[in-house]
Parts: C-alpha cells; sequence; structure tokens
C-alpha cells in the first residue's frame, strides 16, 4: 500500500510544482506576449496604411477591421483582417482601403502556408505592392505573364496561379462583404 | 568504461550523436531545419529543455516509483517546455512564429525521454548534466548542419545572400527526407572506413 | 495570484487523478514476469546469430531462465563471459569449457587437386553440390565457393588465393555455423590446443585420391606406425586422436608422404 | 474444339527428330553396371556375391523395405564386382558388375516368379497377385522419378481410386521413346493400364495424349474400339490434350483431364487418381503376361551431338558410352549430356555411367547450345509467373532463397515447386531460378 | 461532409507523416516488418482516438474555462502518458495474444509526437468534439497507410543489395523523401 | 574431357535483358523525333544531354560501389530518354543534368541498382525537377516556336483546360500540335510505340488497358455529370502525359506488379488517381504523382494478390 501511496504522491506533487511554476512564469511573460502581438498587428496595419497614428478594432458579424486615424483625428481609411482557402492551407491578409472605399492602399500576408518559393512568394513585396492604388470596384482579376493594363488587375506569380487567384478571391470576398455592410 | 565527466558531454556530440547516431528526435530534425537560424533556436530550445529536466530528474530519480517514472518525467519535461514556449514567445516573437507547433512537440522529442530513462534516471546529477549537455549540442550541431544544407540549396542563400537559382525542393519535406537520409549514409560510410573491423577474442593457446 | 492558485490546483488535481488510476490500475492488472529474462539476456551478446539453435538471444534467455541452467543452453559466441554473467544471475556455478575454433579438413586448391567437368550455375557450395555432386574431383573437398564465409557472422573465414577458406582463429568464436553450412562437412570444431589436425576428408582409396589431389589423405597408415597413440585410421582416412595432444601427434605429422598431416 | 490442358506453361521447340525412327534393339553389351539404387526409396541389398554365376531376369538386389525395388540381372554372366561406383544422378552407388558370358551361351530364363503366372490374364488374377509380380518384376515409374509401382498400385484403404489416368503426353523436347511405344506397343500399353485398373479397383482408363503425337491418338482409338475391356466398367478413353510444357507433369495432367487439384504436397490418389507412364504400363503387361522382369527400357538418343539419333531398347546396367557408340558416336562439339529431357534431366559427368530404370533419354548438346549467358539481376517481368504451371511466383521464390530467407520461402509456396523449369525457361535475365528453389528445399529439409 | 473533409485532408493530403513531420521515430523504427508496421498502425490510432477525446475534454471543459492555456501542453501529456500506460496495462491484462502483437508498441507511442500533435493541432483548430474525434481517426489511419506503405517497400528491399552504409535508416528517410513528393500530387486537393 | 555440368533447364528462351531495354528505346523513337522536330535543337539538346549523363551516372556508380551487375547503359539510357521526354522544352539543360543524376543515384543506384529500385527513376527525376524548379518545370512553349512563327509561352491543354476552360481539339492532341512536354505532345506516336512494345511482348497489356480505361470511364462520369466544368474523356485521354505514362511508364517492368490482379488493380488504382489529380487538385496533370504513389504501394500488391497455388485450398 505504501508504494501506491508513493505513487500518487509523487506523481500529485510533480504536478502542483509544474502547475504553479508555470502559472507564475505565466503571469510575468503575458504582458511582454501581448506587447508583441499588440506590435505585429501595429506594424501590419502601418504597411498597408503607413499615415496611420491611431487605429480602432472593429468586429462586425465574421468581419474584423480597423478603422484608421491620422494625426489629427481624421479617418484616412480601413485595415481589413481577410481569411480564406489558399493552395495548401489558410491565408490570412490584411488590406488597407482608403476613406471613401474606392482604392486600395495597400495589402499584406499575416499567415500562409503556401509552397515555398512558389506560391509563397504572394508574401514578398514585389506582389504585395501590386495591390497599392488599385480600384475596389469591378473586382480585382488577375492576367498571366503580363504587364496589368487596367486599374483592376495585378498579374499573377508565374507558375503560381493557384495561390494568385486564392488571393484574390479572398479580398473580392470580403470587401464585398464589407460593402455590403457599409 | 570510465564514468568521468568529460567522457560523457563528448559523446554526444559526434559518436553517439543523437540524430546521426541513434536517430533519435527526428520529427524536429526534419521540420524546423529550412534555415540555419531555426535549426539552431530549435536546437537551443531543445538543449535547454533537455538539461534542466535531466538534471531534475537525476536529483530526484529516487523518490519516483516505477510504474509512473514515464509519467513524471514527461510532466516535468512538457513543463520546462512550456517555460521555453513563453519564454521565446515573450522575447523572440520571430523565432517563435518559425518553429511553431514544433516547440510545445519537444515534449515528446525521444532525445530528452530518451537521455531520462537511459542516463538521468541511473546517474548522478552531474554526470547528467554533462551528459544532457553534450547530448543536446550534439543535437544543436546536427541541425544547424542540416538547416545550412537545406537553406544553402534550398534557397540559394548563404547568409543571406543569393548566390544561385535556388531549389525549392530542400525547404519541402521531400528535401528534407532525403537530405538526411543522404548525409545519414555519407557519415555510415565515413564510420565505416574508420573502423578497423573488430577482434571478438583472443584465442588462448596453452 | 488566482490563476496561480488555479493552475496549481489543476495540475495537482490531473496529477492525483491520474496517479490513482495508474495506481489502481497497476495493482489490479498486475502480469508477473521474471526479471531474470532480461538480465540474461542482457549479458547475452545480443548477435542473434542463432547458432544455440534457439530464434534469438532472447529466446535462449527464455530458455535458460526457464530452465534454471546453462546445461546445453549455452551460447557459442558469448563462450565464457557470458557463461559466468549468466551463472552469477541464476546463481549456479558454470564449468570451465576450453576454447575451439573451426579447422578445414581440405588442402586440395586450385593449383593441387583436379576438376571432373565445367560447372555453371549459382557460385555457392550447396548450390554447385546439388548439380551431380559438384564439379571438383574429388568428392570429398572443398568446393571453394565460400557457404563458409558467407555464413560467419564474426568475419573470421576468407577464402585464400587457393580457393580455400582460411579461418582466422582470432576471430573464430567457434560458433559451428560454418559447420553446419559446408555441404560437404570438412569443418570441424577443434580445440585450440590441437595444433596438429589431418588436412583432407577423403574416404577414396589411396589410387583414387591421388588422382585427384596432390595433398589427400591417401591412408596409407604411416603416422599410425610412427605414433600409434597419436592416431587412428578408418575407411582409407587418418585421423588425430585429439584428446592425446598434440606432442603424441608430431611424429606421424613429420612422416606424413602426401604432407596432409599439417601443424597449423 | 478448344484442347484440355492445364493454366499457363510453355511452348519450347520440340526438336522430337526421332519421331519416326522405330525402337530398335541395341547390341548385346560385354557387361553392365547394375546400380542397386535405381529408384525412389530404400536402397537394395546385393543377393549376390562377387564370382556368382547369374542369368537374365534373375534377382540380384532386393530390400525389405516397402517402397523398394528389386533390381535384376539384365545379362547371363559372372559377377565381377559389387562396390560404389558412377550412378547418373552423380553421386557413387553401391552396383553390381556383370561381365557377360560368350553371348552365343546366353539362356533365356524367365524368372521363377513369373514362371507360375506365365500367360494368366488379366481376369486370372487378384489385385494381390498383380501388386506381387509388379514388385518381384522390379518395376518403377519410367516417366523418370522411378517411384516403386507396386506402391502406386497398393493405395491406402481409405482412399477410393476411381481412374486410372495414362499418362502419354511425353511433354519433354527432343524424347520420342513414349510416343514410339504409344505406336508399336498400343495394346500392351491397353492390357497394362487395366491391369493397374484392376489392382487399384479403379473403373475408368483415360489415356492422355497431347495433339502433337496425332498417330499415337488414332492408333490408340482403333485399338479401343477392337478389344473389349471386361475389368473397366467406364471404359477406356484417350483425351487429346494441347502440347504444352509440363503437360506430363502428374498434377498437371490430373488438372487438365479430369479437373481435378492434387492438394499441396498431396499425391494423385489423394484425388482418386493414379498416374502411370506408358511405358509402365507396357511393363506390367510384361510382367504379369511373360514373366518378365524390367530389364530392358527404351531410350531416346538424340540431341546434335550424337551422330546418328535413335529410338533403343536398352538393357539396364548398358553403359551410356555403349549406346551413343551405336548411334554413331559423339560429334566433336559435344559438351553436355543429360540424362532425360532438356527441360528436367540430369546432367552428366561423363559417358561412364549405366542406364538405369530412370533412363527416358540420353541428351547430347553441343557447346554452342549450352554458352554461359551473363545474369543480370531480375527486372521483375513477371515473365516467370506468367508461364508457372504451379501459380507460384518464381522470381520471389530465388529472390528468397538467394537472400537464405527459407522461412519467407517456405510461406510463398516454395515447396510447391515441381521443378519443372518453365521460369528458368522463360527468364530473360537469366536466373536459374530452379536450382536456387531446390537449394532452398534442401536448405529447409535440412533444418528440419 | 465536414467531416469527411478531415478525414481525407488529414490521413492522405495533409498526412501526418509525410508532410507534418509527426511521428518519424515510429516510422522509422517499425516499418521493417509489415505485420510489426500494421500492429503498429492500429495501436496508434487507437490510441489516437482514445487521446483526441480526454484531450479534448480536458481542453474544454478545464482548460478554457478557467482561462489555463499555459497549461495545455502538461495537461494533454499527463492525458496521454496515463492512458498509454492504462492501456497497455490493460490490453497485457485482458488479452496476452493482444498485447504480444499490440503491447510492445505501446511505450513506444507516449513519445510518439503525433499523439501530442494531434492533440495540439485539433485544440488549435478549434474543432468540436465529434470533429476532433474524425481527427484522431484519420490522422491514425493515415498514420497506419504511411507506416504499412513503407513496410511493404522496406520488406521487398530485404532482398535488395543497398549499399552497405544506406541500409535502414538512410535509405528508410530516402523512400519517405520519395514519397512526401508523390504526396505532393495532391496538394490543394482540400485546403485547411 | 570435361562436360558441362548445370542445373535443368539445359535450354533456354534466346530474350535477354537488354533485349527488353532495346525494344523499349526502339518503341521511344519515334515521340523523340517527333519531339526534336516539334521543339528543335533545344529539346534534342535535352534529351542528350541527359540520356549521356544517365549512362555515365550508372557506369560510374557502378564502378564505385564495385557492383558484380553487368555493366550495361541500356536501362540508363531508357531513364535519362523518359526524364527528357517528360520536361519541358525550354528547361535549363544545367538542370536537366541534376536530375538525371538525381534518377540514377536516388531513384536507382540506392535502392540497390537494376530491378531493385521501387520508383520509376524517370519519374523520381522528374518529381524532384518539379519540386526544385515549379517554375521552370511549367513554363510551356508551342511547338515550332524555334521557328518564330506565335508566341513564345503558351499553357499546356491541361492548365488551359483547369484555369481557363479552354478546350484543346483531338486532332491536335493526337498529332502533338500543342505545348507541352517533349515527348508527350504527340499521342498517336506515343500510341505506336506502345503497341510495337505490345506486340513484342515486352509490357503487360493489362497495365495500359485497365489506366486508359479507367481514366476513360471515370473521367468520363464526371464529364457526363457536368460537361461544362469536366473535360470530355478523348480530351482526358489524350492530353498532357497520360499516353507517355501509360506505355512507357507504368509499364516498367521493375515497378510494376508481377501478378495479374496486380496489374489490374495497379492500373486502375493509377487511373483512378489521374482524374482525381486533374480534376480536383491544385495541379492540372497528375501522371507522374499516381505513378509514383502506385509505385509505392506496389510490393502491397504483390503481397495480396498472390495467384492461388494449384492445389492449394480455394
Amino acid at each position: 500500500m505504501n508504494k501506491l501511496v508513493r505513487m500518487i504522491v509523487v506523481l500529485t506533487v510533480i504536478g502542483l510544482i509544474s502547475g504553479g511554476i508555470l502559472a507564475l512564469v505565466y503571469n510575468l511573460s503575458l504582458p511582454k506576449i501581448i506587447a508583441n502581438q499588440e506590435a505585429e498587428t501595429k506594424a501590419a496595419i502601418f504597411k498597408v496604411l503607413p499615415e496611420t497614428k491611431s487605429y480602432k478594432k472593429i468586429i462586425s458579424g465574421d468581419l474584423a477591421y480597423f478603422d484608421c486615424f491620422a494625426d489629427n483625428g481624421e479617418k484616412i481609411g480601413t485595415a481589413i483582417l481577410c481569411q480564406g482557402n489558399g493552395y495548401q492551407g489558410v491565408i490570412k491578409l490584411l488590406v488597407g482601403v482608403n476613406a471613401d472605399f474606392s482604392r486600395f492602399t495597400g495589402m499584406t500576408v499575416l499567415e500562409q502556408l503556401e509552397t515555398p518559393g512558389l506560391g509563397a512568394k504572394i508574401a514578398t513585396q514585389d506582389f504585395e505592392s501590386q495591390f497599392k492604388q488599385l480600384a475596389t470596384k469591378p473586382p480585382i482579376e488577375y492576367v498571366k505573364n503580363m504587364k496589368p493594363e487596367k486599374d483592376n488587375q495585378i498579374e499573377a506569380i508565374t507558375g503560381a496561379t493557384i495561390s494568385s487567384r486564392a488571393v484574390v478571391n479572398i479580398i473580392n470576398k470580403t470587401v464585398e462583404k464589407l460593402l455590403e455592410l457599409k | 568504461m570510465k564514468k568521468n565527466l568529460f567522457y560523457e558531454f563528448t559523446k554526444g556530440l559526434w559518436n553517439e550523436s543523437p540524430t546521426f547516431r541513434q536517430l533519435l528526435g527526428m520529427c524536429p530534425t526534419l521540420a524546423v531545419t529550412t534555415s540555419v537560424i531555426n535549426g539552431f533556436s530549435m536546437g537551443m530550445a531543445t538543449s535547454f529543455v533537455l538539461i534542466c529536466s535531466s538534471t531534475i530528474i537525476s536529483f530526484i530519480r529516487k523518490l519516483i516509483p516505477n510504474q509512473v517514472r514515464i509519467a513524471s518525467y514527461i510532466v516535468i519535461i512538457a513543463a520546462f517546455v512550456t517555460v521555453a514556449d513563453l519564454f521565446l514567445k515573450g522575447n523572440f516573437p520571430a523565432v517563435s512564429k518559425a518553429l511553431g507547433p514544433f516547440i510545445p512537440l519537444i515534449v515528446v522529442n525521444c532525445v530528452i525521454l530518451g537521455r531520462a530513462e537511459a542516463f538521468a534516471a541511473k546517474n548522478n546529477p552531474l554526470l547528467s548534466f554533462a551528459d544532457a549537455l553534450g547530448m543536446g549540442l550534439g543535437f544543436t550541431l546536427a541541425l544547424t548542419m542540416l538547416g545550412t544544407i537545406r537553406e544553402i540549396l534550398g534557397s540559394g542563400t548563404i547568409f543571406g545572400f543569393l548566390t544561385f537559382e535556388p531549389w525549392v525542393v530542400m525547404i519541402l519535406p521531400g528535401g528534407a527526407f532525403i537530405t538526411l537520409g543522404l548525409l545519414i549514409g555519407l557519415i555510415n560510410f565515413l564510420k565505416q572506413k574508420a573502423n578497423k573491423p573488430e577482434v571478438h577474442a583472443a584465442c588462448e593457446v596453452k | 495570484m488566482n490563476s496561480i492558485i488555479v493552475g496549481l490546483l489543476t495540475m495537482g488535481g490531473l496529477g492525483l487523478f491520474f496517479a490513482s488510476v495508474l495506481a489502481i490500475a497497476s495493482e489490479k492488472l498486475k502480469v508477473k514476469e521474471d526479471p531474470r529474462v532480461e538480465e540474461v539476456y542482457e549479458a547475452l551478446p545480443g548477435l542473434n546469430c542463432g547458432a544455440c539453435g534457439h530464434p534469438g538471444c532472447h529466446a535462449l534467455a527464455e530458455a535458460i531462465v526457464a530452465k534454471g541452467d546453462l546445461d546445453g543452453l549455452r551460447c557459442p559466441p558469448g563462450g565464457s563471459a557470458s557463461d559466468e554473467k549468466i551463472a552469477e544471475i541464476l546463481g549456479i556455478s558454470v564449468g570451465a569449457e576450453i576454447r575451439k575454433r573451426a579447422v578445414i579438413k581440405c588442402g586440395g586448391g586450385k593449383s593441387l587437386a583436379g576438376q571432373r567437368a565445367d560447372y555453371h550455375g549459382i557460385k555457392t557450395c550447396t548450390a554447385a553440390q546439388l548439380v551431380v555432386g559438384g564439379a571438383k574431383a574429388c568428392t570429398f573437398g572443398c568446393l571453394g565457393y565460400g557457404d563458409c564465409v558467407t555464413v560467419c557472422p564474426f568475419g573470421a573465414i576468407r577464402i585464400d588465393e587457393e580457393g580455400l577458406p582460411k579461418v582466422d582463429e582470432l576471430k573464430c568464436t567457434a560458433c559451428g555455423l560454418c559447420v553446419q553450412a559446408c555441404p560437404r562437412k570438412i569443418i570441424d570444431l577443434v580445440s585450440c590446443a590441437n595444433r596438429i589436425v589431418v588436412n583432407c576428408n577423403s574416404h577414396d582409396k589411396g589410387a583414387q585420391v591421388r588422382k585427384v589431389c596432390k595433398v589427400g589423405c591417401i591412408g596409407c597408415m604411416i603416422c599410425v606406425k610412427v605414433a600409434p597413440e597419436g592416431y587412428t585410421v578408418k575407411d582409407f582416412l587418418a585421423k588425430v586422436n585429439y584428446d592425446k595432444g598434440d606432442a603424441v601427434a608430431e611424429p606421424g605429422q613429420a612422416k606424413c608422404p602426401t604432407k596432409c598431416i599439417v601443424k597449423l | 474444339m478448344k484442347l484440355k490442358t492445364f493454366a499457363q506453361g510453355i511452348h519450347p521447340p520440340y526438336n522430337k527428330k526421332t519421331v519416326n525412327l522405330s525402337i530398335e534393339e541395341a547390341v548385346y553389351p560385354h557387361n553392365v553396371i547394375i546400380p542397386l539404387h535405381q529408384h525412389t526409396g530404400a536402397t537394395c541389398e546385393p543377393l549376390v556375391k562377387v564370382g556368382d554365376e547369374v542369368v537374365e531376369g534373375q534377382k540380384i538386389g532386393d530390400s525389405a523395405k516397402f517402397i523398394s525395388a528389386a533390381v535384376h540381372a539384365s545379362i547371363s554372366g559372372k559377377v565381377t564386382k559389387i562396390e560404389k561406383m558412377l550412378h547418373p544422378c552423380g553421386v557413387e552407388v553401391l552396383s553390381v558388375v556383370i561381365e557377360g558370358s560368350n553371348s552365343s551361351t546366353v539362356v533365356q530364363r524367365d524368372s521363377s516368379a513369373g514362371e507360375e503366372k506365365k500367360n494368366k490374364t488379366v481376369d486370372g488374377l487378384s489385385p494381390e497377385e498383380i501388386r506381387q509380380i509388379v514388385k518381384e518384376a522390379g518395376i518403377v515409374g519410367l516417366g523418370g522419378a522411378a517411384f516403386p509401382a507396386h506402391v502406386k498400385l497398393s493405395p491406402p484403404k481409405d482412399k477410393k481410386i476411381d481412374t486410372i489416368l495414362v499418362n502419354g503426353c511425353e511433354c519433354e523436347p527432343y524424347i520420342t521413346a513414349d510416343h514410339r511405344i504409344m505406336l508399336e506397343r498400343t495394346a500392351d500399353l491397353l492390357v497394362g493400364a487395366e491391369l493397374v485398373a484392376k489392382a487399384t479397383g479403379a473403373t475408368r482408363v483415360l489415356v492422355g495424349v497431347e495433339d502433337n503425337k496425332h498417330d499415337a491418338v488414332l492408333q490408340l482409338k482403333t485399338e479401343i474400339r477392337k478389344r473389349h475391356f471386361t475389368n473397366l466398367p467406364d471404359g477406356i478413353e484417350v483425351v487429346t490434350l494441347e502440347t504444352k510444357y509440363p503437360q506430363g507433369g502428374e498434377k498437371m495432367l490430373i488438372k487438365a483431364v479430369l479437373n481435378r487439384e492434387v492438394p499441396s504436397r498431396g499425391l494423385p490418389l489423394d484425388v482418386g487418381v493414379v498416374v502411370v507412364n506408358v511405358g509402365t504400363a507396357v511393363a506390367i503387361t510384361e510382367a504379369v503376361r511373360d514373366g518378365k522382369s524390367l530389364i530392358k527400357r527404351v531410350v531416346t538418343i538424340t540431341g546434335s551431338g550424337i551422330k546418328e539419333p535413335k529410338n533403343l531398347l536398352v538393357r539396364i546396367g548398358t553403359s551410356f558410352k555403349d549406346i551413343v557408340e551405336q548411334c554413331g558416336g559423339l560429334t566433336a562439339d559435344a559438351y553436355k549430356i543429360v540424362m532425360g529431357g532438356p527441360m528436367m534431366g540430369a546432367p552428366q559427368l561423363s559417358l561412364e555411367v549405366p542406364v538405369v530404370k530412370a533412363t527416358s533419354c540420353i541428351l547430347v548438346l553441343s557447346k554452342s547450345e549450352v554458352k554461359e549467358d551473363q545474369i543480370f539481376p531480375c527486372v521483375k517481368c513477371g515473365r516467370c509467373v506468367d508461364h508457372c504451371p504451379m501459380s507460384l511466383l518464381p522470381t520471389r521464390l530465388a529472390a528468397y532463397a538467394n537472400n537464405a530467407n527459407y522461412s519467407e520461402f517456405e510461406e510463398w509456396g516454395g515447396q510447391d515447386c515441381i521443378e519443372c523449369g518453365c521460369c528458368t525457361y522463360v527468364c530473360p535475365a537469366k536466373i536459374p531460378i530452379v536450382h536456387w528453389v531446390k537449394l532452398a528445399k534442401l536448405k529447409l529439409r535440412q533444418m528440419k | 461532409m465536414d467531416l469527411l473533409l478531415i478525414f481525407i485532408s488529414a490521413a492522405i493530403v495533409n498526412n501526418f507523416v509525410l508532410s507534418y513531420f509527426l511521428g518519424i521515430c515510429p516510422f522509422l523504427g517499425v516499418s521493417n516488418r509489415l505485420e510489426k508496421a500494421f500492429s503498429m498502425g492500429v495501436a496508434s490510432t487507437f490510441v489516437m482516438v482514445l487521446a483526441a477525446m480526454a484531450t479534448w475534454i480536458i481542453n474544454n471543459w478545464i482548460l478554457i474555462p478557467f482561462n489555463l492555456p499555459f497549461l495545455q501542453y502538461v495537461a494533454f501529456i499527463i492525458v496521454i502518458a496515463s492512458l498509454v500506460q492504462f492501456v497497455e496495462m490493460f490490453i497485457r491484462k485482458s488479452s496476452p495474444t493482444l498485447y504480444r502483437s499490440l503491447g510492445i508498441f505501446l511505450p513506444l507511442i507516449t513519445t510518439n509526437c503525433a499523439i501530442l500533435g494531434l492533440a495540439l493541432l485539433s485544440a488549435l483548430r478549434e474543432y468540436n468534439f465529434l470533429q476532433s474525434l474524425t481527427f484522431g481517426f484519420a490522422a491514425g489511419v493515415g498514420f497506419t497507410i504511411a507506416l504499412c506503405i513503407m513496410a511493404g517497400i522496406r520488406e521487398e528491399l530485404d532482398l535488395a543489395p543497398i549499399p552497405e552504409p544506406f541500409k535502414g535508416a538512410p535509405i528508410t528517410l530516402i523512400i519517405a523523401g520519395l514519397l512526401a513528393l508523390a504526396f505532393m500530387g495532391f496538394a490543394g486537393l482540400i485546403s485547411g | 574431357m570435361s562436360y558441362l555440368i548445370s542445373h535443368a533447364p539445359h535450354i533456354r528462351e534466346q530474350r535477354t535483358v537488354p533485349d527488353l531495354m532495346k525494344a523499349v528505346m526502339l518503341a521511344l523513337l519515334p515521340a523523340t523525333i517527333a519531339g526534336v522536330i516539334f521543339f528543335g535543337l533545344q529539346a534534342l539538346a535535352l534529351i542528350i544531354v541527359c540520356t549521356l549523363t544517365a549512362v555515365i551516372t550508372e557506369i560510374v556508380c557502378l564502378k564505385l560501389m564495385k557492383s558484380t551487375v553487368p555493366v550495361n547503359g541500356g536501362g540508363a539510357a531508357i531513364t535519362g530518354l523518359l526524364l527528357a521526354l517528360c520536361l519541358p522544352p525550354s528547361f535549363p539543360v544545367i538542370f536537366a543534368i541534376i536530375g538525371s543524376i538525381f534518377a540514377i543515384v536516388i531513384g536507382k543506384q540506392l535502392f540497390g541498382g537494376l530491378g531493385y529500385n521501387i520508383f520509376n527513376p524517370a519519374l523520381v527525376g522528374r518529381a524532384f525537377l518539379a519540386a526544385a524548379f515549379p517554375v521552370h518545370m511549367t513554363t510551356w512553349v508551342m511547338p515550332f516556336a524555334y521557328r518564330g512563327v506565335e508566341a513564345i509561352s503558351s499553357a499546356t491543354p491541361l492548365a488551359a483546360m483547369k484555369f481557363s476552360q479552354q478546350s484543346t481539339s483531338s486532332l491536335s492532341l493526337l498529332f502533338g500540335n500543342v505545348g507541352g512536354c517533349i515527348g508527350e505532345t504527340s499521342a498517336l506516336l506515343l500510341l505506336l510505340g506502345g503497341i510495337y512494345l505490345l506486340w513484342k511482348k515486352v509490357i503487360n497489356w493489362q497495365i495500359p488497358v485497365s489506366y486508359l480505361g479507367t481514366v476513360a470511364v471515370f473521367g468520363g462520369v464526371f464529364w457526363l455529370v457536368n460537361p461544362a466544368q469536366f473535360p470530355s474523356p478523348i480530351f482526358q485521354l489524350l492530353a498532357g502525359g497520360l499516353m507517355l505514362g501509360a506505355w512507357f511508364m507504368l509499364t516498367d517492368l521493375v515497378t510494376s506488379p508481377i501478378t495479374k490482379k496486380g496489374l489490374w488493380i495497379f492500373g486502375v488504382g493509377a487511373g483512378l488517381l489521374v482524374v482525381i489529380i486533374r480534376l480536383f487538385s491544385g495541379l492540372p496533370e497528375g501522371v507522374m504523382y499516381s505513378i509514383l504513389i502506385m509505385n509505392a504501394v506496389v510490393p502491397l500488391i504483390n503481397r495480396y494478390t498472390r495467384p492461388r497455388i494449384l492445389g492449394q485450398k480455394k
């Protein structure tokens, strides 16, 4: 019986101790972690709407977006979180739209699991910058192996049409929903 | 074999390298070695957990009853992994993101449990510390090596400088498996070359 | 502070719960196994060569523990070292065993023994023996394809330039696998103390032996005449009386007309 | 109409050059070497001593064991040696050497057992008597396996035999001995079959003949129509089979003719069948009717290494050399001597070996036909699988044998291999598959 | 339909072994014999399903309500370790035959990162109970498939003259690499 | 004089392994020539470089490993040629060399050389290249582009179908006047070679029949359900690498099953995979993946389709 009691006591004590230590460490590091996440969001918003000085997170239905304000408190646009299925996994994006919703101000990829070296190029500066000053209406189109002609067109990444298409579709869908909402 | 600190430390580096010789801890070895920095970080994180848990387990080895041995070890290991995870999240968010779900999987890295079972549970804390340090460094070394090869070939970069057209396959799962397979094969080959055939027992002529 | 207490309690609770489950389970679901099996297994070399007649080292360990004795259950490659260790585990005493090694009983290499046909086919001794008894003119002699080499787990045998197997006595553990593998049964396990051996296995009459091989035993009885203690000749083949020792056999070796009695 | 046959198998070039040559009596040998082991089973004990005078047909060796067959002197003369001598199977076997007396003074005499029963008909004999005569006459299966015939005729009580299958396939290339027997000894063959049926209690006889022996089929049919078989209520019938190797294999023949499958590692009598070779049937007739022991058999001497191929009736114990000389001798490029057919025959070390009961053919091949092929690794083309009449996977069996993995070899059915050689014949990588299989079988035997 | 997608995704497209690198150690270790591999696969699947259930309960009934994300690893692993040990004892007692074929693999499963990975992934993806159950089963099936394919190949390779240094783990890794390349064909079949 | 002894049988069929290899090379000839005509010198260079690299690599490997296998470049030459035939005509030569070496070393020699490889070595090489240089592997040119006739860049018929719902006429597919890999454009010439191999009994008819049949039937079902979205079975059969795969790669003796039932399962399985990958995955073409995946399960197929031994219980 002694052995049984020892088993129970030892495992319980180990559990207790580890639980306690972890809770302590967690509480100590939590502020830092939150600050990190905050900084990340800020950086992303700054990337798509560079003039942003302050922002406000708004959640409505399944949409989440940030209304962004300039120095003087004037609303300069909205940064919208978009997400959808890519070639291999979920793609999360942040797109910026100007105040009157006519033009995109930028796009940045937050998370993606596309094929490295191919689909993953959606997260490169080259691809992201194509979305600057793109018209929101009609919906974005993509073209292959040629330079875009209209102002709602972007050039798809060679060999990664699917990923490029996925990005376009995700943005179009979210923006459409947001427009309906407004 | 004489149990001395130096021996216990050095064996893990190469002769009993957990990755190349014992084939332990393959999952992170394959998954996170897409770049040098990732491999190195993973190695260090694992080493941290390994060293801490080995030492602690060695301290309390006599208290733990046999039946709950594994459970106890693994709880201790998991606790340290959580600490490492929180530390990385707090201080190196980029690294934490890159290593992603493989940080928690350090818990079930067989190197750690393997050393706990095979060494820490039978030896004093000092030796266990030396052993864990050696194994951890050996593991880090292997991961860094693999990361270097894969980064150079897979992204065409050496320390960030683009040199030639990258072989995308090297950063894909397939490339990881094949590179590691070739590397272990090569090491076996070198080992074979170096090893003189063993003499079994002397024939005593009376 | 609150979350620390909750964490403490949760993990404590989980630990308590699972420890209890395991504790009760280990009590209720106990299965007995002799721990000595593992110990004995550890003492064996772990080669899984099968020379002991068991399917592997673990099986031998089980057999030894079941019997509680080493009698007839020895591990040939492990030799006396593992025997002693096992005896210690089992708490018994073990008799000393003299080391043996494999001895090849044929000296008829390529240049000394003839062929009676050309052979096409699988290059192993057993396979060659299957085709009308092999192409070697001497039907007792070594075929030279090295089945003994293939089967030796210790790399102790090699085929020399004459096409005959040579045993490295330092590596040989007298496991006996080569003895089983040889289709012509020309390998014997002989004590390391015996240096003088008859290097032939032919039971043919002298005339026939002379026809096919220059170094075969012709059953001339000279060795027996010179050293009657040291040898016996049966079916036209001399044999060293190993138990009498080398000293007795020495004079016979010197007088052998075909030089088929050799000193290793 | 589609001819009956078994699954798979091969169509090698048949080369039956001697098909139209009648059986000739071989020259009377000066001396004969009669091995005391010419059959499956136990070796005989010699019944004579060196120096004894023996007469043709006299029993000179016998065994008390059931599975064995007596041997008889094939010529009259004096026993000069009883010692181990080279046998066509390659090992040395205790043999009786008889120096023939002057051929003009040969006394033809039948064995004493035969004397009493001489001229008995099928009806007048009980099954036991037939078995006894067959045993005394030392008859074995003449197809090549040399299994003692009286054993075949004594099925265990619990096995009911309903059909006797007479094997007239002779599927091996080159050989024509059985074909000639069917043409020349048709009536004796049928009587022999009837005797076998009576001895085993079977009610019908089927004669399986490949369709490349069309003349034999016709001849058999005519002969059957002429006669009345009182002991066969279900009659006697000729079944024409597709010409394909190994049609004459027992298991294949039974599958082809009766669509029955001999169970794995079983015997034909497990499916109620006894198979006898045509030559054996004739020998049984001769033993019963004429009181003759088995001292002669028909041998085909052929191949590109023989100057004048022939079908000869040869006395057991005559050396190959004597017979080959009668066929004009060997050509200059003769390089390989085979006893039996090219698919399953045993290679010979020299011509200094005697004809034994199992010698159906002496095949001599020339150097150009037997060049050693370069062996490639198996490319898994599956041709061996497509042709194996037993539906085995020969390439795997060979691979397991090569890797000394004998337990897997057995697991994959290696013991069921009949060693017909189809796989090896078709293998483009030239792997000696049958050789490997045989090696593995031997190793398995040693392990048990 | 949702469950079917989860199943196909976890079993084939995003195979745990070949694209997530989970469970590599047993994949290398016990893939040399088909029967062994199958037993291991079945044992793992069994534990995966149990673990998926147990960790879901712990996660949704304890960790989330009490806001204890930091205890996830520790809690999950203690559940898995205890579960495996309990199952091992249970099988050993109840069916010695089953134990002989499966039991020896059970201790290995504790350190099979596929199990913990499964628990963490399904927590991350916020699957409901039925979904995580399906996910666990599918992952187990996928693991078994990968293991059996590999074992079949390795049995075949027993007969092949593989260069000495590459025997064992190296050639297995290379085959796994080629398999991973081949399974890339399924990429994009199901996203997520 | 001494005679020859060897185990029965004493007669053998004439055909040898090099004969089989020669037949395959011969059967590939029409498609190879067509490839060179369609795509010009670049294609010729790729073909020569791949084949030579493969042969040299093989010989070097055999020498290094001190192999007892007779040195015969035939197998390696087929591997090299097949690899070249399934590369885009504009593929960089230097990478083709890497692919060829990879195919021989990793795909074949590490497994023990001729006869022991699990995966089709040419496809191993191609899979490696497809994963390593995805952009180069998906950049196509039109036939006769070297004469400066039309737009340089083009999509393959399958990609056009998948991503822009454009069909290509069956006649163009048959004669090969479409963009694609060097050797897989003309279905007709590939069919010709395949039939030659069938006639010579080098390959098993079950494989192409079951493979193509499955693609036609299974693909046809989808077409019947929704002709607007899914291509017709004729298109499925003629487009892409299906013909090359069906006649020359899936039928590779070493990597296909040895049992008759196994051949059917193999072909049908590969057929299903092709259709699934083509229609539903992210890739336009799935022949290579279907073959590689089925290669991997061949050991299992062989094991579970063992024919019933004569006399064994049913």
